[in-house]
């Protein structure tokens, strides 16, 4: 079987972790050459309840479009952190706001607990750019896409105007995630 | 004021969103309910669907969320099955006058006795800010990104056309006013009427910024561009364009649906 | 004899859309952190605007026990 | 010459209209419609005299809303109605089915799709009393083929209304819905009613969607001490919406399988000669009288045919077609449509069993000795 | 990295709109409802780009009948809606068939019965889709599997409902509409696209209801110099309104089969490992994308499963059916309803093949494995 | 006039009852078609059911007899698609104001380009005479055996609330005044109703004799109880009551939907 | 089998033809203790064209409640007689009015011709009550019911008020078929 | 120069309603058997009345060519 690699994105509404799935799916799906899709859970308390937006990598078809069993989960608030993480595979990878999500879960996930809304909030100055700081994260951890590829996807899917806040945004991710590694490594 | 007794407590915090004027009304219906003393068991509060209809969900009456845009349907089997209970109808601009149309301007004929609260948002909240009949021409939602080619409908004024013999008009904002109307609304006999401007930051106030953004945005935009009745009448067009005008629209003595059907019943027994 | 009032934000339910903040005619609310609180309710007259407007059924206004003043005659 | 002075001349539709009455009927909204609207007619006499409603609506969507309204509130209430008409209450329909509120429907079939063909009889509804509305539910669908019956049936409707707390349709058809003929009315002291169960539990304890042993929960009227929530969304035993897949699975799986401990109290019809037979003959409605007729035609010339008449269209009487099409090697099924009862009965019958059907969509009746012809054709 | 340019990244919804786009669609007029809305909101901002028009109309029964009458003035013309919308469609969509108007009508189903479960999948309108307006009547409806097919039968929806002068309904769902993914978006010129027949003849000669041997009358449009009358009812070869008996058989039994001697090109499906299997898997719309990964698993597993996925829902691929299903002793059908095309497979097959249903009607999307899970527990 | 060149000569003589009005709605239209020598390829002629549904059948105009009160609907995508088309929408007082009362306000609202004429003969003709929305407090209808307990509708008022840019109202005796507000309708940009009171003398004057049994003493009723706008002005509501109140209700300038429409269009091209 | 009469009463819409089918089936029905029906047929013409009312009477159960072959035909129009007439059985009794049906079908019928436009209007003074000496006719002729059973009916059937005028035509009726017996007997 | 008119009844669609007879202002028509016919078509002054009136399109009023009169000087 060909590669499949699941990533669920949670947290609440408004955090636009829908826009972060689509960019994900197409830096897979169009620059990349893979295939990819990208699927959400939308509920009537979706305006203000927990929010998921899933993606799906692979090289071959991608038949079932919805994670069974999620090789990444991003959890931007506590909440979607105890909802889904049951759904992580033994060894994947869970990536948390530090502040947001307190209580991680004791299990074989590898744990990645970042200051993501803060970067976004005080680096950035925009607590909406918390959504692709995480996706600098996921990609720089997981390498599920190029680099290349999600630059050239972010500029193409965000608002116009706010590419340069989106990249900077995806940088500052890129370096959390870095310096996560490099403390993690060896 | 203990709103609590008759919220279902289990179910808040609500979840309209931040900004949204909904609770305001929801807050005023509970006062007016509690200040004519009607017994919760007495009463049904009726929805159809929209955000407005997440209403019923939340009051500790008989509640009933019936189908998109036919609450005054259901609503009218329910007084006429039990002309004693209180009948409060909720309804969404949309749900009241696009779907729902018809079966608003037949109670309005009818004079049948239901009281209904239009909670005017000028869109389509609950999916997504569409444009509904009472957006403004020009303004945008998500089925009018060149601007809304259509002309509003004056709800008030259809439904006085219409036949109801209770019709008001006010704002979130205008919190004295609802009060004022909703129970003169609620002691009518009859079809009573009370629609009220409120304000859907999410959906309206995005996309049309100039009128507000922000539910405070929108409340303080209410304050500054409502005008009364009277004064309206004082003014020419060009000046009112844009301005909402509150008032009673119609207040009139009529034989309502239930009195004319007793003298039915009555006939019938002769 | 001026009354005095008991002005309580349920943080639980609140919002945070700030109506409260903008419309108190005597500016008893300020956002502390995410919530609304009631900052300066010995300011507060009675008039429940906030009550009326707050969307989110998060604030109660209620009238305290009366300060009681000596009369001086 | 003897009056008998129980048996009365009546008309299908105006015995519909005084079986509602004797059924505790006490409110109908409806719309007129060819040819269902003497129905209103009688009823918009009839229902005041015994302090009842009948209300004219604007159109059969407010109709049926207020039928669902009043049935809250307690009234046992009927609408009626002819396919147009009939599609239209479909989406309210569902929310009675999803909301499980009792009312009985009349649709008096003529001839569609579309206006078709207004005066004239039809069986052309039989699926979308099935499946007009969407999503996978549950429905009771009745057929009378006689005046008398019009009268029973719609007695029982309003019984298994409230028994099941369901909607149930009455699906009769121009042909018998204008037929006059003798009708005995039982007294009333003759007339078995029903009414919905009440919950006998403390309003505060009163779940209205329990997943109860019966499948039917009990149903509290609005306005008498009960204060609960009604919607069309998927619920969960209290009634308030719910999206946890679960409990909306378990509620929808009880919605779905509600009758089916019932069944034997659900599903009526009329069998006649069909412990040793040769053919079947399968039919209901209007064209049930042909088919009676066919069938002792065919037993003069020597077919043994047997007869089976469906009163309850649906459910479908599985079992019984299932254990009788294994004896014979024929079924001729008439209908007033291009076979829809014919081709449920399709998904139960052995291989070796052929289906013969007759079937008219012009508007004029299927004459008995078409149904003898069908056979012969076929030997 | 390589771009290849046709390739697009697209939600199913949008696909649909942009499909229509492609098709020629000139008119849409709708009303919003989740999970639909999208296609309604990329076309307000499209159609009028190219001409076009889109108009929110004040509920779904109205959309559909602008939308009947821009087909009649000649433009190609659309409407989307979800269950409760697909309800109050139903009278005008018999309309349509009746009066053999081309148009297309998507149904984005989500939970039902009623307002059911708003935001989530299901496929409980496939049998509303044959039966939900009154009357017997013929209908088109296709259920695409991905993103891509939401473009691509989109244009077939057009295409056919021109070719055949007949409504199509393009039956999605939640999960379909609302998944983004890879699409390469053929050239125009890769296009086929049809347009209704015209009429050759002089207007004075022009009869819009011909009984012509292909069973599809040629359309004139409004406004073209071809006077003529359309109607609900049933009608001759005119298109006046006709009581006689043997017109109005006639007539209704052309419109009841006109598919029929079109089938080859109407019905649509793929089909893998057919040829020597042990199993058949059959599904369609987005459960057909698991069915084929447990094709798959199950093959690992050494069992021979084939694989059957309906792209043409209706007319039904009975032949197909009989055939494949000679073949196997076991049948599995995932739907997210309570087996609704099981019902209507189980017509056609032999006494001795089983069906085995895998059914979801609480939202949640089928799994693969619970289709492998269904056949092991079988054993 | 020749009519005859404008009608079906093969589904002549029409089969509206002895006295019943509608011919003579069908000959105005016509007029009012000559008089503006419209082509009959250009003319869409529109109804839903009902006795005046019988009109298209009748007319060699393209014609449309659509299902019970859809009539606007399906005319709006016929004007959409082909804008050049003239639109006339003949519908009956059920089936403009009960079943179809949405479209009817909506169309209104829209001020889209179609000519409505309503057929209120105050009764369901078709059907076999039940009560229609405009049948009068008080008459007999085959559902109403006690006289009917509900309130007309005032079509025109209604449409002049929704936002109709021209109405009319006249009845069937009145022929020069529905030759003016024909041609007037017809020749409006936007919304047009020219509501005409008209005879059923088999079910409504039947049942009603007092304002007229046969089509002779119905028209005679509807002469002398007929009186204008303007006079109406100078009466008292008392005075007023029984009276059909004839004239131009509102005549004024507004876009139409085709004008904003195309705006959007041209937005959209930039 | 039993005996099956079928009885077809035609003419226009609005010459009451359908309450004569109601009284006829309710004197066999209810008075003599037979069974009968009655069942109409509606067009979108019936309002000004052809209109008929038909009655089975029979002393079994009466499935098929449609005439398949006409006993007795009444024709009151033209039209009518041509549409109905080859439904008549061999033998079979048409019955029609003098003046308004000239020609009739050369076949095997009994065929009464008789004034009953003439006397209802001229001897009764009411065009209306043409239907009830048709009955007179119809009853006279064919013996389906009793006189007294039909006399009963017509009480409980006519509107209030016009019994009187309705049993006068009834004998008018009556009267004419004696004379028409008796000249067309032995 | 008086005017002169000629007004037919088309008896096949005539519907024997009356109306021409009970509003032609110059009486011009009567109800002879079962049908309307213009008994005193001289005395017609082509209101046109009747034409517009008859709601079974059966009557036609044309003019005629005008009488000739030799004029009195
Ligand atoms: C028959 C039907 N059509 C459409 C919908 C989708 N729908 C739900 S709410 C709504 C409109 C809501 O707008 P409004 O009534 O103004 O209420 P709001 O959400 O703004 O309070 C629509 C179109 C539906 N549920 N049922
Ligand atoms: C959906 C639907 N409901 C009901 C009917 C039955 N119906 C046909 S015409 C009509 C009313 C006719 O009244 P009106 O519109 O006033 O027209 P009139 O016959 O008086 O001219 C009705 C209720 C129908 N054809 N379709
Ligand atoms: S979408 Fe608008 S109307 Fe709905 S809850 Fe949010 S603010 Fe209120
Ligand atoms: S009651 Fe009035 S003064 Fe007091 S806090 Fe509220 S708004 Fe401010
Ligand atoms: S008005 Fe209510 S919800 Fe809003 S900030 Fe104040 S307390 Fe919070
Ligand atoms: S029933 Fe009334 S409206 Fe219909 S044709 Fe006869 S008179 Fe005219
Ligand atoms: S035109 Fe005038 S005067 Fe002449 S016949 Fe007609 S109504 Fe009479
Ligand atoms: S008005 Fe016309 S239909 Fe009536 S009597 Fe005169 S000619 Fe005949
Ligand atoms: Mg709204
Ligand atoms: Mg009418």
């Amino acid at each position: 079987m060909s590669f499949r690699q699941e990533i669920r994105l949670s947290g609440s509404g408004g955090q636009g972790l829908i826009l972060v799935g689509k960019v994900l799916a197409e830096a897979a799906a169009i620059y990349d050459g893979l295939n990819a899709t990208q699927s959400q859970s939308y509920g009537p308390e979706a305006r203000g309840g927990a929010s998921r937006s899933e993606v799906i990598i692979s090289d071959g078809d991608i038949e079932y479009p919805k994670a069974e069993n999620l090789d990444i989960l991003l959890a931007l608030t506590q909440e979607a952190c105890n909802k889904y993480h049951k759904d992580l595979k033994a060894g994947g990878i869970l990536i948390v706001d530090e502040k947001m999500v307190k209580t991680i879960p004791d299990k074989d996930y590898k744990v990645v607990q970042l200051p993501i809304i803060k970067s976004a909030t005080e680096r950035l100055g925009k607590f909406i750019v918390a959504n692709i700081v995480s996706l600098g994260i996921i990609v720089k951890i997981s390498e599920v896409v190029s680099e290349e590829s999600i630059r050239h996807a972010i500029k193409a899917r965000v608002p116009k105007g706010t590419e340069e806040l989106n990249l900077k945004a995806f940088d500052e991710g890129m370096a959390l995630a870095e310096e996560w590694l490099n403390a993690h490594s060896g | 004021m203990d709103y609590l007794q008759y919220l279902r407590k289990d179910k808040m915090p609500h979840i309209w969103c931040d900004g949204c004027g909904n609770g305001i009304i929801l807050k005023a219906i509970i006062r007016a309910v509690d200040k004519l003393g009607w017994k919760k068991d007495d009463i049904a509060l009726v929805s159809g669907i929209g955000c407005s209809g997440r209403t019923p969900g939340y009051v500790d009456f008989n509640t009933l969320h019936t189908t998109h845009g036919r609450a005054l349907s259901f609503s009218t089997g329910i007084k006429l099955a039990k002309p004693n209970m209180h009948l409060i109808v909720v309804s969404g601009d949309g749900d009241a006058t696009a779907i729902g149309g018809n079966h608003f301007i037949h109670a309005a004929r009818r004079n049948i006795d239901l009281n209904l609260i239009v909670f005017n948002n000028y869109i389509y909240g609950m999916t997504g800010g569409q444009a509904s009949p009472t957006t403004p021409t020009g303004k945008f939602a998500s089925t009018t990104p060149y601007g809304n080619p259509d002309s509003p409908f004056h709800i008030s004024e259809l439904a006085k056309a219409a036949g109801a013999s209770y019709v008001a008009r006010t704002t979130t904002y205008h919190t004295a006013k609802m009060d004022r109307y909703m129970q003169q609304a609620f002691q009518n006999k009859g079809f009573s009427v009370v629609e009220i401007l409120t304000m859907c930051p999410t959906s309206y106030g995005r996309a049309n910024k100039e009128t507000g953004e922000t539910g405070v945005e929108m409340l303080s935009f209410q304050k500054e561009n409502s005008i009364s009745l009277e004064k309206a009448k004082e003014m020419d067009e060009e000046e009112i364009k844009g301005k909402f005008v509150t008032g009673v629209y119609i207040d009139r003595d009529k034989p309502s649906y239930l009195e004319n059907y007793q003298e039915i019943k009555d006939k019938a027994n002769n | 004899m001026k009354k005095s009032f008991k002005v309580t934000v349920n943080q639980d339910w609140c919002k945070s859309c700030e109506i409260c903040v903008e419309f108190c005619p005597k500016d008893v609310f300020e956002m502390v952190g995410f919530y609304s609180q009631a900052v300066r309710p010995q300011d507060c007259i009675g008039c429940r605007l906030c009550e009326k407007l707050c969307p989110d059924f998060a604030i109660n206004v209620r009238e305290s026990e009366p300060e009681q003043k000596e009369v001086k005659t | 010459m003897s009056n008998n002075s129980t048996a009365k001349l009546m008309q299908g539709n105006v015995a519909i209209a005084h079986g509602a009455i004797a059924a505790g009927c006490r409110f109908f909204a409806g719309y007129p419609i060819t040819p269902s609207s003497e129905i209103a007619e009688v009823l918009s006499k009839e229902l005041p005299a015994v302090d009842g409603t009948f209300i004219q609506m604007e159109d059969e969507i407010a109709s049926i809303g207020a039928v669902v309204g009043a049935s809250i509130a307690g009234a046992k209430s009927m609408t009626a109605t002819s396919g147009p008409g009939f599609s239209l209450k479909q989406e309210n329909l569902g929310m009675a089915v999803m909301a499980e509120v009792p009312l009985v429907v009349v649709d008096v079939q003529r001839g569609g799709p579309s206006t078709g063909l207004p005066t004239k009889g039809s069986q052309g509804d039989v699926m979308q009393a099935r499946w007009g509305t969407h999503g996978d539910h549950p429905i009771i669908a009745i057929a009378p083929s006689s005046v008398e019956e019009c009268y029973d049936m719609t007695i029982r409707a309003f019984n298994l209304a409230e028994q099941y707390r369901t909607p149930v349709i009455i699906l009769t058809d121009e042909i018998i819905a204008h037929l006059t003929e003798k009708i005995e009315i039982k007294p009333a002291s003759k007339i078995e009613l029903y009414n919905r169960g009440k919950p006998n539990v403390a309003p505060e304890k009163y779940l209205p969607y329990k997943l109860t042993e019966s499948g039917i929960p009990p149903m509290a009227n609005f306005g008498e001490g009960y204060r609960y929530h009604i919607t069309g969304l998927v619920h969960d035993e209290t009634g308030f919406p719910t999206n946890d897949e679960k409990e909306a699975h378990r509620q929808l799986m009880r919605l779905n399988t509600k009758f089916d401990q019932h069944m034997d109290s659900i599903l009526d019809y009329e069998e006649i000669n069909t412990k040793n037979m040769d053919l079947l003959l399968v039919s209901y409605g209007a064209p049930a009288r042909s088919a009676k007729r066919a069938m002792k035609i065919m037993q003069k010339q020597g077919v043994n045919a047997g007869y089976l008449r469906l009163k309850t269209i649906w459910p479908f009487a599985t079992d019984k077609i299932k254990k009788l099409s294994r004896k014979v090697d024929t079924i001729i099924v008439p209908e007033m449509n291009l076979g829809q009862i014919a081709g449920e009965i399709e998904r139960y019958i052995p291989d070796n069993t052929e289906i013969i059907r007759v079937n008219h969509v012009n508007g004029e009746a299927i004459k008995p000795q078409e149904i003898v012809n069908a056979m012969i054709k076929k030997d």
